[in-house]
Order: C-alpha cells, then structure tokens, then sequence
C-alpha cells in the first residue's frame, strides 16, 4: 500500500525511506527520494516563509490520482508522498516523494513525474511571505511545460 | 416555484481574502445551474465582492470533482471555489 | 565541497541528507537522493550477494570526474556520492548519491546523471554471486544508451 | 642494451581471478611501450596466462589515466589491467 499523507507537522526522510525499503521488499533495487524545501531567496525579495493551504479529501485524492497514474506508466514497488500545509518557515521541508522500483529509470522517472504533477495538479495554494509582502503563487510556464512533456511520452513505451 | 435546497460553499485562499469568508451556507433552488449559482451568490454577497469568483483563472468543483461545464446542484452539495493551484 | 565516499562500511541516507542540507544553505529548495540496493531476483536464479571491487585513489578520481561534470551542467550546490566495496548480502545499500540545488529539475537532472555515469564510467567491478554460480556484470546497452543520451544534450542549453 | 627499470601491475575482478594473481613487479626496459610491456609479461607468466589481458575489453591504466594508444614507460610506474568497469 502506497503512503500519501498532508500534514501539518514535518516529515522525516529518513523514516519514510526506513518504511519505504520495508514495504518494497526483496525485488527493490532502486529507491529514488525528492525533498522540496523553502527557499530564502527569490530574486531580490528575501523569502521569510510560506503559508500553504488545502482541501482537506480533495487534495489527497488529487495526490492519489497522480500516484496511481505512476503505478501505471512505470513498474513501481512504493511509493510515498508526504506533503506538509500551514506555516512553514525558510529552510523548512515542505514536501517529499519516494519512489521504490526494481530499476533505477523507473524509479527516477516515476518520483520526478510526481513532483511535477505535484505542482501543477495537485490541490495546494502556496503564499509566498516575502519581505516586501505576501504574494499567491501560481505554477510557471516552465512548470506546465513539464507536466505536458510527460503527456508526450507514451505510457506503454516506458514500461519495461 | 421550484423547492429550495442548502448547498454549502467554500473559498479557498486568495479568494478567501478577498471575500473575507471561508464557507457560506446558500439558498438556492433545486437543480441549479452554473449562472443560477453565481445570481444567488451575488444576492448573499454584492456584486463587487463576487467578482474575484468569476476570473477566467477559478475553478468550481462540486464535492471535490472540478466541473468545467454547467451542473445541477442537489440537497447538500459542497460548492468550492478554487484559485489556480500549486502544490509540491 | 562536495563529498566521495567509496568504503566497505554501510552508510546513511538520513545522515547524508542531514549533511547536504547544511551544506546547501538557505538557497536550496530540492535535494534529490537515489539509493541503489542489491536486489534478489534477476531473471531466473536468485542473487545471494554482490562482491565489489574498485581499484584505490583511480575509482575516486573517477567519481570526481562525474560530479565535476554534473556541476559544469547545473547550478548545484552540493552533491555527496557514497559507494560501498566489498561483500555485500542481497538488500544491502550499494550506493548512494545526494545532490541540492536551487530548483528540482537541475537536481533531478544531476542525480540520474551521476548514477547513470557511475554505472558506465566509474571504475568498480561487481560479481553477481548467484545461486547458479559467480558472474562478473558488465554494463549493459541500456546503460551505455543512457550514458550517450546525456552527451546530447548540451550543458549550456540545460543551465538556467 | 637499454637500461632496466621496474614497474608495478595490477590486475583487477576477472583478471586477477583468472592470473590467480593481483600484482606483481616486473622488470622492463627504460621506455618500454604496450608490446615490450607485453613481451615481458608473457615471459613472466606463460603465454596461456597472459591471453585473458590481450581481449579487446581489457582496457590498461598507467598511473591510473587509461591509455588508449602507446605510452613509454619509466621507473616505478603503475601498470593496472581492467576488465569492463561497471558501478553504482
């Protein structure tokens, strides 16, 4: 069983790759972890911290949905998503994927398709805290860019 | 006329400050529509405060599944307002 | 400064991660990890172990030669590559390769890239100890495929 | 006659296991290159021994930079045999 949990409390890496390893079993040879963190710097204005709010049922089944469209594009054992809402200051780790599979690419591909669906698919609002005010974040071009690549690549293709 | 149902509406961040609400309970009538719902919001709120909810950039989603067309509300629907989103 | 590690000993993805963070500083906003670990099963008969050898001072020299590549490509800010020698059971951790940046897609990007060229250009030599007999491994065409993908694409172009 | 100078060999994974040996010193001339360096190992070993090194696969380290083509070896060099390389 897969592990997708929204919280307000931090996450411990090391803890999600203990279970991660546990739950993957004999056949894992590839355990591939992202850590997202707040970033101070954003162009001039220094960020103080971010404030991020949800939906609570709809964000977790917006986070299933792209875990499940992994679990069909690649040849997955695990795979946790933990994402943290509320105030969160600079330095503070606000999300974590990691992904178990026999191969290195699949794992790879499978935890960076979920990061970048994530950001453009996942139901989170993101307010920057920044010396010079509070600004809404929205996802860039370069964001969508990411999420279409992967509408590209044919899910049959890429499953061994 | 038709019958009145409650439906229960929530806003989520920016257009929660905006409106300055997170959630209202509305009147509307049974199997309203997209324009139905907006005409009602309007009545509860002003029309300088429903604004924000039109932008071309804001989702509606009824119980958590975002419709892009129009709908027919029912009896304890949850009506959600979204801003574009970004997680990760 | 970056940190390799070739050692018999097991390591710590926790600890590593811990490391990289403090390293990183306050710009970071995505580390990305990859462990690779001894699987079981390959195709028909069960793998008991691996048995790794390296070659002192040149398999180091090796593993910088590909992290100071990764840095000539994205803007890191720090990367920590950790390999094991030695015997090595099936579920043991073999390697380990942590990157920071600024942004996901230029740590994503320098974590497959590392391991990829570990697989083809550092120098290590592993041995297969199987339940049907010893097989020394050799790199793979998919992996010499995944080697030559990255020399297409051209490090200015993927510099932000 | 050229002067003698002694250098190191190595032989790594497959090879050491098929020399049944993981170093030996070896006497060469001053400047030996790739075939005089063979020479000498094929008199010290048996030529049956020394086959395993002439496969294409088996690439040669001096001072642990590979050398493609020829090379002049000097006192104290490092010579290592490596069979096809694979990590991570």
């Amino acid at each position: 069983m897969d592990v997708i949990r929204v919280q307000a409390d931090d996450f411990s890496l090391a803890t999600e790759y203990e279970a991660c390893a546990t739950e993957a079993g004999r056949d894992c040879g590839a355990v591939a972890a992202f850590v997202g963190l707040v970033r101070q710097a954003d162009d001039d204005a220094k960020v103080v911290g971010l404030h991020l709010e949800h939906y609570p049922v709809m964000t977790e089944e917006s986070i299933e949905k792209i875990v499940h469209e992994a679990h069909q594009r690649w040849s997955l054992q695990h795979i946790r998503v933990v994402h943290r809402t509320g105030a969160l200051n600079a330095g503070s780790q606000i999300v974590l994927v990691v992904v178990a599979s026999s191969h290195r690419p699949d794992a790879f591909a499978a935890c960076e398709f979920i990061m970048d669906l994530l950001k453009t698919e996942a139901v989170f609002w993101k307010k920057e805290i920044r010396s010079d005010g509070e600004v809404w974040i929205k996802s860039t071009a370069g964001d969508y860019d990411r999420r279409d690549g992967w509408k590209n690549t044919v899910a049959s293709s890429l499953k061994r | 006329m038709a019958s009145r149902v409650k439906v229960n509406v929530l806003f989520f961040a920016s257009l929660k400050e905006d409106l300055g609400v997170s959630e209202i309970e509305l009147d509307v009538s049974m199997l309203a529509g997209r324009s139905d719902l907006l005409d009602a919001l309007t009545n509860e709120l002003g029309t300088e405060c429903v604004a924000p909810l039109l932008a071309e950039n804001i989702s509606i989603a009824i119980n958590r599944n975002i419709e892009k067309g129009d709908f027919s509300l029912e009896a304890g629907d949850e009506i959600a307002f979204l801003p574009p989103i970004t997680g990760g």
